[in-house]
């Protein structure tokens, strides 16, 4: 059984063997001890700041064996996409050129430059051990944050994306960079997301097209790698588009991938979560998968568990289950089915 | 052979000029295409006589042969754009730079533009095949530009002339197959013709209308910006002798070079004075002149060897018969070509 | 109690009547004689095509006394905005202009000329008398549109908009257009919304501005207007907003009135209509008052109607009612709580 | 009276000058910022040694009286935006029109653009307010000019210089309240000073990028696009007069249009001659000539009377001082001012 909570600065040396595993392009979880650290104290602090509205918060989150200490899986939220400075996708604009005389009728695609999803509340930073992604704890580790955002709706905005990493090469080349960002930047695909990892992104306001980009005109594999998705991004993207997130408005800049979106009071498993208190005693022999939360900050825990549970009744918990989740009874969980 | 203008009665010489023209050179105005010539020689005939606006007016011109067969043709429009927009792109710069990233890149980028409006063009440039070479091209050419340093008022303060873009033996144009096959969905040649029969309404309906970053373009489109068609060189030259510049407007369908130059300094304009005809031997000392008989609708032009003395222009008797004219008529004339030391200044 | 049916020929005099009585700027509803008749031809055929998805049909409805044959209102559906051409809206866009360096953090309001709700269907042509405006009468020629949208959904888009009017004065001069189309146009607000309403829409690409336009730079008057609402289209406006329309991406390039829009299977009275039989008798003494639809075509008619139902049940109709829906014993009807 | 490169010991007297030159003169490349001035000798210094880049360097001059007394000062930069964009604004023109319609309107449309990247700049011209008038402000213009024809290979194939748009007596640009400040958020003479010293990041991240219809500004703003201020008509005459000319760039803030002209085209470039230095009289047909010791770190130009005579350009004795010359040795030299025949070329 494993648990999602908030990391510590304890968990470095492990949160670092994970980024090391990730792929490029997941640039909310760089390779660099530094940064790492970074992000972890930012998280401590989003946790135990007292916060009113959406900020410059970042939340991150581990999975945790509890047992041997071990990680197997982080996710993040940001509270604010673009905080401060504005969040950057392509929007999947149609224009119709058309002439009735010359009975010609073109749809033109083109992508448009837009900020429309700064300030949204955003997921991030979301990784598993290979050996863990077709199992639920996957869905634990992501799906949790959303169990997260709807004990404190507070703390979130309105509206929610998650970026799908797009797809790139055995060699870190994307045919998306190498067809748009590549002329704008001069370098490879790697090196800006690496960039774009570990900087401030004000220089996208010097470097990026403000002109819409005419998808005719782009190579096929680039116009083909346009909102697709990086197998190892696969899982995210099946799990959020479960959540009823939509994904043909917006594109990565820099890889083409997929920006999903929804209203966060519409995502599932917030719209469809309760709340009950805990008893503590047998715990549910047989049953259906539950993710449960416990509604905490800086002590959130969330895992999964069986249960055999009427809405309006209270949720039986194993005395281990309630300790591993740091319940007493009569407690409130949030829990939403698998 | 004297240039005038062009007449009704010149319609079936026109129409076989036409035909001739339109195979595979790429002579946009002036295509095969009986309806819109008489409509343009009627407007021509209409301009002469002074009766058309500005905005309409176009002066359609004939060379002519002593025998009275006409073996070419070229136009001067008054002012365009004043219907309809007239498009081209202009080749400006994107400069992306981040002095933190010690990044700078370069981007040509092509802005559509209807910021040539009003001035007058140089267009329909036609001469049959077997009368290139000699004279006959020159006076042709030229020979609009006498008529407009004669009736200065009638035009704009600035004359612009579109070139023929790159295009290979099958006539594709490699600009057209990066940029306006993908919006327009016709073949270049298609493109072309509607706009030379003065369709140019679906233009605004189909164009991209955002700046463009020359970087989406193919390697051949680039290469073809601001490039003249090989068979444009003599006429760049030419245009290029009389003042004329490329200052980054190029055609929107091939990407042609369009050249310009303010009216008061087209050599001709500048050069050009008006004299008193005299007829005797022009001698050794001759150089071919363009020679104007100073009429809009009666106009004559031709070129002939002359020299100038004491404010006459001295021309051969067969000259003076080409212009029409007697012994002390005025003329406007011109040295045909620059003198070499007027190159340098 | 009023009925609502399709739109024909005959009702050609009383349907000029009420045009001539609609505000400057229901440009589907044009005071010309010929036009609507046009209009009424359109409609009949549109009604009478087989449809296997949504194309240039336009349906135009009626609300009739049934007594006196008077007509107190009318509405109608596009099922494709922009059929052949492209329909155009000004797109409310925020672009965050901001540097660090100097603490400005600007949030910049564009409109951009969009082609964005091309294709969706349209909800156009709605008026009612004066006197009917508060009245539920004026609901059912408004929604009884979705009811039969929610009949025949083969022949609407997935997507939905209404334009609302937005403000003009007596004089018909709009703060809107005199700031922004009237540079493009050079002619008045009332001119220019009556070319739009008698002729093909082609000129729109030869004349419509296509950079977007920075809204800090309009006049107050213009910033004011925009996405405000005529006070004839307020109640418009209002049945749409519960219906769940969202108000605020998208304006008229006109006058700058709010464009609303919503999936077709998220309006409320397309999602919660439901489907019973009808059983023919003593009708409901007292109860709810519903909205109800016969699910025709050349023969739909709607009407208002207070049943005492369960859903489940059939609906208990008195022979009157029956006779004016057109419905005999057994048939279905399509009906949503008013 | 000489004009000689900047050397850091000017810096006290250039402070000084600045000081003066700050309040209310709008002279935006020369802001009172001690550190950056600084930086900018320093930078000057290195050109004149010519260790610097073609994209730093900067050639900043001094005018200096026979009392070694500086009051003046002015600049010349090799090549701009290679570091980091160089923005104007573009005027060019959108027409809608519709046929069908009969409907036709022009509107001047701003775009936003790098187009003048890479070409050499004039800036930077402060005279102290006693020495204007005179040949000092002749002198310290059109040294620049000078000492780019003696070392044309420093410099772009064209030169560009921005001139003040409008403002009013409180110097509030019409343009600026239109338009700039409802992104930048700030005052027209900060915008201006932070560009003055430097900071150009915050154009790109401020500015709007998309092209803008002049229609949406104030009419005092359209008005003055293209203008220069009434301070400027005297630098914008003296430009004309050497072949700048406006071609429809402006500044972004204030709208001052920017002049323009091929290197070879200046008229001190194509005109100026090298002569041999002769020590004498120049007598009653002498005329003002600007005179340049051929030195590029010791570089000395001054104005003096002087006539050309076999080769040699005859001076009095002060000017050779001036320029530390003995007879014998080379310069350049040329009319200081057109020659009134040469305007008509």
């Amino acid at each position: 059984m494993l648990v999602m909570r908030p990391a510590q600065m304890a968990d470095l040396a492990e949160v670092q063997r994970l980024a090391a595993d990730s792929p490029i392009g997941v640039t909310s979880l760089p390779d660099d001890r530094e940064r790492l650290a970074e992000k972890i104290a930012v998280s401590e602090s989003s946790f135990a700041a007292e916060v009113s509205f959406n900020g410059e918060e970042r939340y991150f989150f581990v999975l945790e064996e509890p047992g041997s200490g071990r990680l197997l899986g982080c996710s993040g939220i940001v509270a604010s996409a673009g905080y401060s400075e504005a969040f950057y996708s392509f929007r999947n604009e149609t224009f119709v050129h058309a002439s009735r005389e010359l009975k010609i009728h073109n749809k033109i695609h083109v992508l448009s430059i837009c900020h429309d999803l700064t300030g949204n509340s955003l997921l991030s930073s979301f990784h598993v051990e290979p050996a863990l992604v077709h199992t639920p704890w996957a869905e634990l580790i992501s799906r949790g944050r959303l169990l997260f955002m709807a004990s404190h709706p507070e703390r979130f905005a309105d509206a929610v994306v998650v970026e799908i990493l797009g797809p790139s090469d055995e060699q870190g080349d994307s045919p998306f960079w190498d067809a748009v960002g590549r002329h704008f930047f001069d370098m490879r695909y790697a090196a800006a997301e690496r960039l774009s990892s570990l900087r401030s992104r004000t220089f996208l306001a010097e470097l990026m097209p403000h002109y819409p980009i005419y998808v005719p005109l782009l190579p096929d594999a680039a116009q083909e790698a346009m909102g697709q998705v990086h197998p190892r991004a696969q899982i995210s993207f099946d799990i959020m588009t479960r959540e009823g997130f939509e994904t043909e408005h917006y594109i990565d800049i820099f890889d083409g991938g997929p920006i999903l979106h929804a209203r966060t009071s519409g995502v599932c498993s917030i719209a469809r979560s309760a709340v009950a208190p805990a008893t503590i005693g047998a715990g549910s022999r047989s049953g259906r998968l539950y993710l449960l939360g416990n509604g905490g900050l800086q002590d959130f825990r969330a895992s999964l568990v069986e249960l055999d549970w009427t809405p309006g009744q209270p949720l039986r918990l194993s005395a281990e289950t309630a300790a591993l989740l740091g319940v007493g009874e009569g407690d409130s969980l949030r829990l939403v089915a698998l | 052979m004297i240039v005038r203008p062009v007449r009704n009665a010149d319609l079936p010489a026109l129409v076989d000029l036409a035909r001739n023209a339109g195979v595979g050179t790429g002579l946009t105005s002036l295509p095969f295409n009986e309806e819109r010539l008489a409509q343009r020689v009627a407007m021509a005939e209409r301009s002469f006589r002074g009766e058309a606006e500005k905005a309409d007016a176009d002066y359609l011109f004939v060379l002519e042969t002593d025998q009275e067969r006409i073996v070419g043709i070229s136009g001067l429009t008054a002012a365009v754009g004043l219907r309809e927009p007239w498009y081209n792109y202009r080749v400006g710069l994107t400069v992306t730079a981040s002095r933190e990233l010690d990044l700078y890149r370069e981007i040509p980028t092509l802005f559509l533009a209807n910021d040539l409006t009003g001035n007058s063009e140089l267009r329909s440039l036609f001469l049959q095949a077997d009368h290139r070479g000699g004279l006959s091209g020159r006076l042709l050419a030229r020979s609009r530009l006498l008529f407009l340093a004669e009736f200065r008022s009638l035009f704009a303060d600035k004359v612009i002339a579109e070139l023929r873009g790159v295009s290979d033996a099958r006539a594709r144009s490699p600009f057209w197959e990066s940029l306006g096959r993908h919006f327009f969905r016709m073949e270049f040649r298609r493109a072309d013709y509607l706009t030379g029969v003065g369709n140019r309404a679906f233009i605004a309906q189909l164009m991209p209308k955002f700046p463009l970053y020359s970087c989406f373009l193919s390697e051949e489109a680039r290469a073809a910006i601001g490039h003249v068609h090989p068979h444009g060189e003599p006429a760049l030259a030419m245009l290029r002798a009389e003042g004329f510049s490329y200052q980054g407007y190029v055609d929107i369908f091939d990407a042609g070079p369009v050249v310009e130059c303010e009216t008061a300094k087209i050599r001709v304009v500048r050069d050009s004075q008006t004299l008193v005809l005299a007829i005797g031997t022009p001698e050794e000392e001759a150089e071919p002149y363009l020679v104007h008989n100073r009429q809009r609708q009666d106009c004559r032009i031709t070129a002939a060897p002359a020299r100038v003395a004491a404010g006459t222009l001295v021309v051969d008797p067969l000259t003076a018969r080409r212009l029409q004219l007697c012994a002390g008529a005025q003329v406007r004339a011109v040295p045909l070509v620059a003198r070499p030391h007027g190159a340098g200044r």
